[in-house]
């Protein structure tokens, strides 16, 4: 075996207008966990899908796999030479098994005609899956399962057929700490099998906890690769941002009166007996692991969906949240899960989807909208915000991650809003915007709005929080004051529902997420 | 120079109807010009319906029926004695009760739209089975037929009954709320119904639009055929999808222009009207119909990838 | 037993049964061997048609010209057979090259939507347009009877098997085939994986073109052999005799539960949809409904049946514990 | 505006005169509108109508829609008054729905008849009708009984389709004929639509033997649908039992005809009536008229009825296993 797996040397790649990548070097050696890191749209996930034989590089590339030329040209290549992804978005089949969705693909290698051998598909994906100590039926249809044991069939898919290189492109976005620390139980393990493992994340803390050494990337630039003991996390953010980004300060001030009461809110499979209050001018931070139901509970909020019982008091009064319309009379704003989903119209431009929310109240008295107030309202927003590019007209497609984000919430101020729910408001976003995000949070819980931010990112939650709501299993375990919170305290509520002191050890962890 | 596709297919009506100028004998005599001006606005008018429709990824497989029905009724409404405008207003009340099933069907039980037309195109054309007997009602006062075939100082009037049809849909898409709405709803309907906005309601009105187009083209078709029958208008069926789609309106949703549908309605128009001049069968103009449908949105395709190109190029 | 209800195409299996049942009782005619030979032999083509175009709609597309396809094959069969006379080897020829000629045009179909991206109702649209223009232009609509069709080709026609025409058997084998290439063929399952979602189909190797053009030419082939049927069942050819049919082909497939947006479909579900179509048209007749309700009838119970496939979806979606609610 | 003015201009003009193309080509233009194009009947009638414009020096332009929807066949109307031709035949879908354009094409000075179909008789100037529509309704019901060998029963109708103006008058004439004359035969349920295709009308006819077991004879209405039902009576083996009569062509229905399934097909020649529509159009924008018992070349003695401008071809022909083979229609 030679010392390094896979080598880039001078990769570019260009779409149309933009140069993704730019002579970009890349050394991957067996066995370790080697962090692909920059900001978002430095070309992180160009690179991987270069790897994975989705995209093609440009001529004058390198790209050598166990020293030879790869000579990736479609995703079966990157497959068959032992090269396995888990991308992002899990891309898994809702509509086929467990034990297909982890074999797919291993059909096509043989053409179209040949036979699939099921009894062999369903061994290899129960032998996997047992091997992980996943206990997951193999012939259950996907979408039946929840979101996290569909995250654990990814996982399984990737190492079923003797990867040398395992791919994971920001695998623990969607998850919440438990299933975060059963990846990492994964990974310790993969390297031990002198598996390499290429690793793309935005959030600092297990970037250092897993990683052996750091390649980063700016605006498709190559800046350099660097072993763990060279860095520490503020240099890196600096070699990722390029410059010193100044630390998040909080400033501290009193909560106002109270303007939400929750209590006993109901519904059957999403959630229990929930009663919690929010004030103005505080941040109250939902955490859990995924699938406690915090989602639903936002949705019930928003109007979004109906419950079986409970009362929701705003401001004195007791509301039914029966329409998103109603919930936005009432001065609520939900800043969605999946901004590229439910937060924007990807195919309209940032004026477009800043009004959508006030639209009424942008009309003339003959009903018609008033465009110049429309973009007025947009340039104000992207000024205050500020939002890049700084171009009214163009579709939100074609911006980054943590400036789409920031059009979601600019939309939903539009409203004035006296309560705004942010529903995993950072996820897949650099540490620039992540951190312009909270702090823009924390100005406007200043200012007097009550802010429910549901995030599974526990440093998130700790940065912005003066309140942390922890659920599990569809109730609230417990509430802890910015004061005492501390990872620990809030992973024990997450996981055991218990007020205990000590950290909970991993194969506790392990079985809190799988039962 | 930047070239919407909308324009472009501007380019092509005008350089289809110079060709048929020059190489069709009678085609640009005056009385063929207005001729034509009288024929298209009933496609037109049903095809602004189906775009809006299209907008919002949807397709109404039951307008034309839908149009017949409220033919029928209108017809029934005149033979009867009521009074023109009452007629119309009956008709138009039918259509929109069509409209509401399409609409409550689509939008609140969450059937897709081809699943709902499919049906309640089936249903429609039962129903005015049972009332017609298969028969055409006829027989309408004199003054009814002005609608269709009389002109205000040489213009046609349907042709402005067009005109003004395509300005109220412009004006609704571009300008108000409901427009923004379907084309935000047609792009992304989760994001617009997580907008606050009350998306349900949008697709409910876009099917009562339709239903009102075709309630309009009703009126005119009864008026200019002096007669109401289960099949009027029924080849405009998958014309109208045809027409709005070659007018450039995305048939996966929010995209979609009133002035694409003019120039597709012109396109068909000046296509059919000169190839019959001509003498050429119905059946190969039908042909070339589908030719010219392929044919632009190839077009469409490789100046897209063209200009993909000439970027990555560039860069 | 819980599984059969958990089944998709339960709820349009218990339409079927349902209004199986209410004819019977209505008219005990309907319930006699003779007569569902008969209402699954005159839904041959429409089964075959339906097999076809399951496929395509599992990949979330549209074929609109499937009637037009089949409308011309029929007449090439018909050509041929006049231009074969007498020729024993005729039969032989119609069974290559009426597949054949379906497959090709299907092909064009494929190669345009897997390549130029316009979407398939577009496309299918536009070569229906054509195909149905030529078929009409080159026939002008003359009819074929039998005394042009080969005696073999009639012999074929009335061919049984154990009382049962092979016809039917056609249609049956149609279907089981298609079913057992959808559930032992990579391709069936690259169809399906295509279907749930193109973006991981392509991450994992499978070539989409390739699907895309594949199930176009299926269709294509089906539709070759639909002609085959449709020119054995009618002993002669029509070329105006599948008017309108592609919306009948498209209403029994979503009947049996595939969802036009992609990703599912199943060979049982459309075959029970064509059983609808089929056993609403001739229960109509046998309980003597008067004619100008019929259309009403099929129009309402087409709303009634998506409908309740739609609420029972939502319903089970609903019903698929998002959160595991303690206690 | 300027082009109303010059349409009443074209309006005043005598035909002949008028448009440079007539004068250029020295040729009548005679536009024949079937009610829809490519399918055999219309075909049939086409060759008639051309061989007559070969036979009597005029220009033929047989053209019509694509589907039998009266809208299409308004437009084809009036892209013909476009092209200035100097009579206009046709064959309505939907009479009244012509009434509109026939006097467009009249204030154009445009002759205006009809075939095959009655149009509004207040429009047009000639109207050419095969048989006298209760006469030939009147005649299925006879034949029917005649077959049959006994005037009482249970008979069914089927039709082609269901709004066909034409086929509906002929089931009305027929019906009365039975309630008139045979009043011990009974008319079971309503009339059955087809679609204009012979695999519907098999499929339908095949249920409606087995729903009634006891139906003694069919009346099929529309070229196709005696077809479809013939083939279900042949299947069924009720060729003895079932007596059918239907509106066909000969050569169609001939093998039919030999197995019995179809009892008789009744028709008239349709090439005739093209002929006859194109030599009736001729005469008319001659300014000439056909007179009661005039020999036409090629066709016989035609019947002229007492308004002097309806023109029947003449008694329907019926075509049994003895004489379909020689027609080549
Ligand atoms: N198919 C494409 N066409 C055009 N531009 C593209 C395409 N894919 C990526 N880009 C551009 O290439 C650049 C790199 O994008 P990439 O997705 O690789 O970033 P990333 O580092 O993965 O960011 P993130 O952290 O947000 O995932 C961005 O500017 C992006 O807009
Ligand atoms: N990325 C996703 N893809 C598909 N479904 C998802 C995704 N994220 C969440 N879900 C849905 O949400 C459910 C998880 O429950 P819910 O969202 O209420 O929990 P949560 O505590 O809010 O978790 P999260 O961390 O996802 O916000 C899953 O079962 C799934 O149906
Ligand atoms: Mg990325
Ligand atoms: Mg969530």
């Amino acid at each position: 075996m030679s010392q390094t797996l896979l080598e880039i040397k001078d990769m570019s790649k260009t779409f149309p207008g933009v140069k993704a990548l730019n002579q970009v070097q890349l050394e991957v050696r067996p066995g370790e966990v080697h962090a692909l890191i920059g900001e978002n749209g430095a070309g992180k996930s160009t690179l991987i899908k270069i790897l994975a034989g989705v995209e093609q590089p440009d001529a004058g590339s390198t790209f050598l796999f166990e020293g030879k030329p790869a000579n990736i040209t479609k995703p079966i290549d990157a497959t068959l030479k032992g090269i396995s992804i888990i991308y992002q978005d899990l891309s898994l089949f809702p509509n086929l098994s467990v034990a297909e969705n982890i074999c797919a693909g291993r059909e096509a290698e043989k053409g179209g005609f040949n036979f699939v051998k099921w009894r062999e598909m369903r061994r290899i994906a129960k032998e996997t899956l047992q091997g992980l100590g996943f206990d997951i039926d193999v012939n259950v249809t996907l979408e039946k399962l929840s979101i996290a044991k569909q995250q654990l069939v990814a996982i399984a898919r990737a190492i079923a057929f003797d990867a040398k290189l395992i791919i994971m492109d920001e695998p623990t976005s969607s998850l919440s700490a438990g299933e975060v620390e059963l990846l990492y139980n994964v990974i310790a393990d993969l390297k031990s099998k002198g598996i390499a493992i290429l690793f793309v994340s935005h959030k600092m803390e297990e970037l250092f906890k897993v990683s052996d050494r750091f390649t980063v990337l700016r605006d498709g630039k190559f800046v350099g690769t660097y072993g763990k003991e060279e860095l520490n996390e503020e240099k890196l953010i600096q070699l990722m941002v390029g410059r010193k980004l100044e630390s998040m300060e909080r400033e501290e001030h009193s909560r106002g009166e109270q303007l939400l009461n929750v209590s006993g809110l109901s519904k059957k499979g999403n959630f229990k007996n929930i009663s919690f209050t929010l004030h103005k001018g505080e941040i109250v931070a939902m955490t859990g692991l995924v699938g406690s139901g915090r989602t639903e509970l936002a949705h019930a909020l928003f109007g979004l969906q109906s419950v079986d019982s409970g009362s929701i008091v705003l401001d004195g009064q007791p509301v039914q949240m029966t329409s998103t319309v109603k919930a936005v009379k009432h001065g609520i704003a939900y800043v969605p899960e999946s901004r590229q989903k439910e937060g924007l119209v990807l195919q309209q431009s940032i004026v477009r989807n800043t009004s959508l929310t006030i639209l009424k109240s942008l009309t003339n008295s003959l009903g018609s909208i008033q465009e110049k107030r429309e973009l007025e309202l947009a340039k104000e927003y992207i000024e205050s915000l500020d939002i890049r590019p700084n171009l009214p007209f163009i579709d939100t497609g074609n911006m980054s991650g943590g400036n789409q984000q920031k059009v979601v919430i600019a939309k939903w101020l539009a409203t004035n809003p006296k309560i705004l729910i942010v529903d995993e408001p950072t996820n897949g976003i650099d540490i620039g915007a992540k951190r312009e995000i909270h702090k823009l949070l924390r100005k406007l819980a200043r200012e007097g709005m009550a802010i429910l931010v549901i995030s599974s990112d526990l440093s998130e939650v700790l940065a912005v929080s003066d309140r942390i709501l922890v659920m599990r299993k569809g109730t609230i375990a417990g509430e802890l004051s910015h004061q005492e919170a501390s990872q620990e305290k809030i992973m024990n509520l997450a996981l055991l529902g218990t007020h205990i002191h000590e950290a909970a050890k991993p194969n506790e962890i392990k079985q809190g997420v799988v039962m | 120079m930047k070239l919407s596709k909308e324009w472009m297919l501007g380019l092509i009506f005008l350089g289809l109807f110079i060709i048929m100028a020059v190489c069709v004998p009678g085609f640009i005599d005056p009385y063929n010009l207005t001729s034509m001006l009288y024929q298209l606005p009933e496609l037109g008018i049903l095809s602004l319906g189906m775009m809006v429709v299209i907008l919002t990824a949807g397709i109404d497989l039951s307008i034309t029926y839908l149009a017949a029905l409220s033919g029928v009724v209108m017809a029934y409404a005149l033979t009867a004695g009521l009074p023109v405008p009452v007629a119309m207003i009956a008709g138009i009340i039918a259509a929109l009760i069509g409209g509401l099933l399409n609409g409550f069907f689509v939008a609140f039980i969450g059937v897709s739209p081809i699943l709902v037309t499919l049906g309640t195109m089936t249903l429609f054309k039962g129903i005015i089975l049972l009332i017609t007997k298969g028969n055409s009602v006829s027989g309408f006062p004199d003054s009814y037929s002005f609608i269709g075939n009389g002109d205000i100082l040489g213009i046609p009037f349907p042709i402005i009954v067009f005109a003004v049809i395509a300005l109220l849909a412009w004006y609704l898409l571009n300008k108000t709320v409901w427009g923004r709405s379907v084309y935000m709803a047609g792009n992304n309907p989760i994001a617009t119904l997580f907008s606050g906005v009350n998306t349900k309601k949008v697709i409910m009105y876009v099917y009562l639009f339709s239903a009102l187009m075709a309630a309009i083209a009703a009126i005119i078709m009864t008026s200019r055929y002096n007669s109401a029958k289960v099949d009027l208008g029924s080849s405009y069926q998958l014309q109208s999808i045809a027409v709005a789609v070659l007018g450039g309106t995305s048939i996966s949703g929010g995209y979609g222009k009133v002035i694409g549908v003019i120039f597709g309605t012109a396109i068909f128009q000046v296509l059919s009207s000169g190839l019959n001049l001509l003498g050429v069968p119905g059946m190969v103009i039908n042909i070339l119909i589908g030719v010219v449908l392929i044919a632009v949105l190839l077009i469409n395709f490789f100046t897209a990838k063209y200009k993909h190109n000439q970027l990555k190029k560039a860069t | 037993m819980t599984k059969l209800f958990q089944k998709k195409e339960f709820g349009i299996g218990l339409i079927v049964i349902l209004l199986a049942l209410i004819l019977s009782v209505v008219n005990p005619v309907f319930f006699t061997a003779e007569n569902i030979l008969d209402v699954l032999k005159a839904n041959s083509v429409l089964g075959i048609l339906a097999v076809g175009m399951t496929l395509i709609i599992i990949t979330g597309g549209i074929d609109v010209s499937v009637a037009a396809v089949t409308a011309a094959v029929t007449v090439v069969i018909g050509k041929l057979a006049v231009a074969m006379h007498g020729n024993s080897w005729s039969i032989l020829a119609i069974f290559i090259v009426a597949p054949l000629v379906g497959a090709c045009f299907g092909f064009v179909n494929g190669i345009l939507i897997a390549k130029t991206k316009i979407p398939p109702i577009v496309t299918s649209l536009g070569t229906m347009s054509i195909l149905s223009g030529i078929t009409l232009y080159v026939t002008n609509g003359e009819y074929m009877n039998s005394s042009m069709l080969p005696a073999s080709f009639i012999q074929f026609s009335n061919f049984k098997i154990a009382g049962v025409s092979i016809l039917i058997i056609i249609f049956l084998l149609t279907v089981l085939i298609t079913w057992f290439v959808m559930k032992y063929l990579a391709i069936g399952r690259s169809i399906l994986s295509f279907g749930g979602n193109p973006v991981s189909a392509m991450r994992v190797g499978i070539n989409l073109t390739k699907v895309q053009i594949f199930v176009y030419t299926y269709m294509g082939f089906l539709a070759g052999i639909a002609a085959i049927v449709q020119t054995a069942y009618t002993k002669g050819v029509d070329p105006n005799g599948f008017a309108g049919f592609e919306l009948t082909v498209i209403a029994a497939v979503v009947l049996g539960g595939a969802n036009i947006l992609g990703g599912s479909g199943s060979m049982l579900g459309s075959f029970l949809g064509v059983l609808l179509l089929g056993i609403m048209q001739n229960g109509l007749i046998l309980a003597k409904i008067n004619t100008f309700w019929q259309e009403i009838i099929v129009g309402a119970i087409i709303l009634l049946a998506v409908s309740y496939d739609m609420i029972k979806r939502k319903r089970e979606e609903r019903s698929l514990a998002k959160v595991e609610v303690e206690g | 505006g300027c082009g109303a003015a010059k349409t009443d201009n074209a309006g005043s003009t005598e035909p002949s005169s008028k448009g440079n193309e007539t004068t250029a080509s020295g040729k009548l233009k005679i536009a024949v509108v079937p009610k829809l194009i490519g399918i055999p009947y219309f075909n049939a009638s086409e060759k008639g109508a051309k061989k007559a414009g070969e036979d009597l020096g005029v220009e033929v332009i047989y053209t019509g829609p694509t589907q039998a929807d009266a809208a299409q066949q308004v437009k084809v109307i009036e892209d013909l008054i476009s092209k200035k031709v100097d009579v206009i035949a046709v064959a309505p879908n939907d009479p009244a729905a012509l009434t509109p354009v026939l006097k467009k094409a009249k204030a154009q000075g445009i002759k205006v008849m009809d075939w095959d179909t009655k149009a509004d008789q207040s429009v047009v100037d000639l109207s050419i009708q095969q048989v006298d529509d209760e006469v030939y309704g009147r005649h299925m019901a006879d034949l029917l009984v005649k077959a049959m060998g006994k005037e009482e029963g249970n008979v069914a109708i089927v039709t082609g389709g269901l709004s066909a103006q034409n086929l509906n008058t002929w089931i009305d004439w027929s019906t009365k004929q039975i309630q008139e004359k045979y009043p011990n035969l009974k008319i079971i349920g309503e009339k059955i639509g087809t679609d204009e295709k012979q695999q519907i009308a098999y499929q339908k006819t095949l249920d409606l033997l087995k729903a009634n077991p006891d139906l003694n004879g069919i009346l099929a209405y529309s070229t196709v649908a005696p077809l479809g039902a013939a083939q279900a009576i042949q299947e069924k083996g009720l060729q003895d039992k079932v007596s059918l009569i239907g509106v066909a062509l000969p050569t169609d229905s001939k093998p039919f005809l030999e197995d019995g399934s179809l009892d008789t097909a009744t028709l008239w020649n349709p090439m005739n009536l093209g002929y006859l529509t194109v030599a009736a159009a001729k005469e008319l924008a001659e300014g000439k008229a056909i007179t009661n018992g005039q020999d036409i070349p090629n066709i016989g003695k035609v019947e002229v009825k007492e308004d002097g401008k309806t023109i029947i071809l003449g008694p329907p022909a019926d075509f049994t296993k003895e004489n379909a083979g020689d027609y080549d229609f």
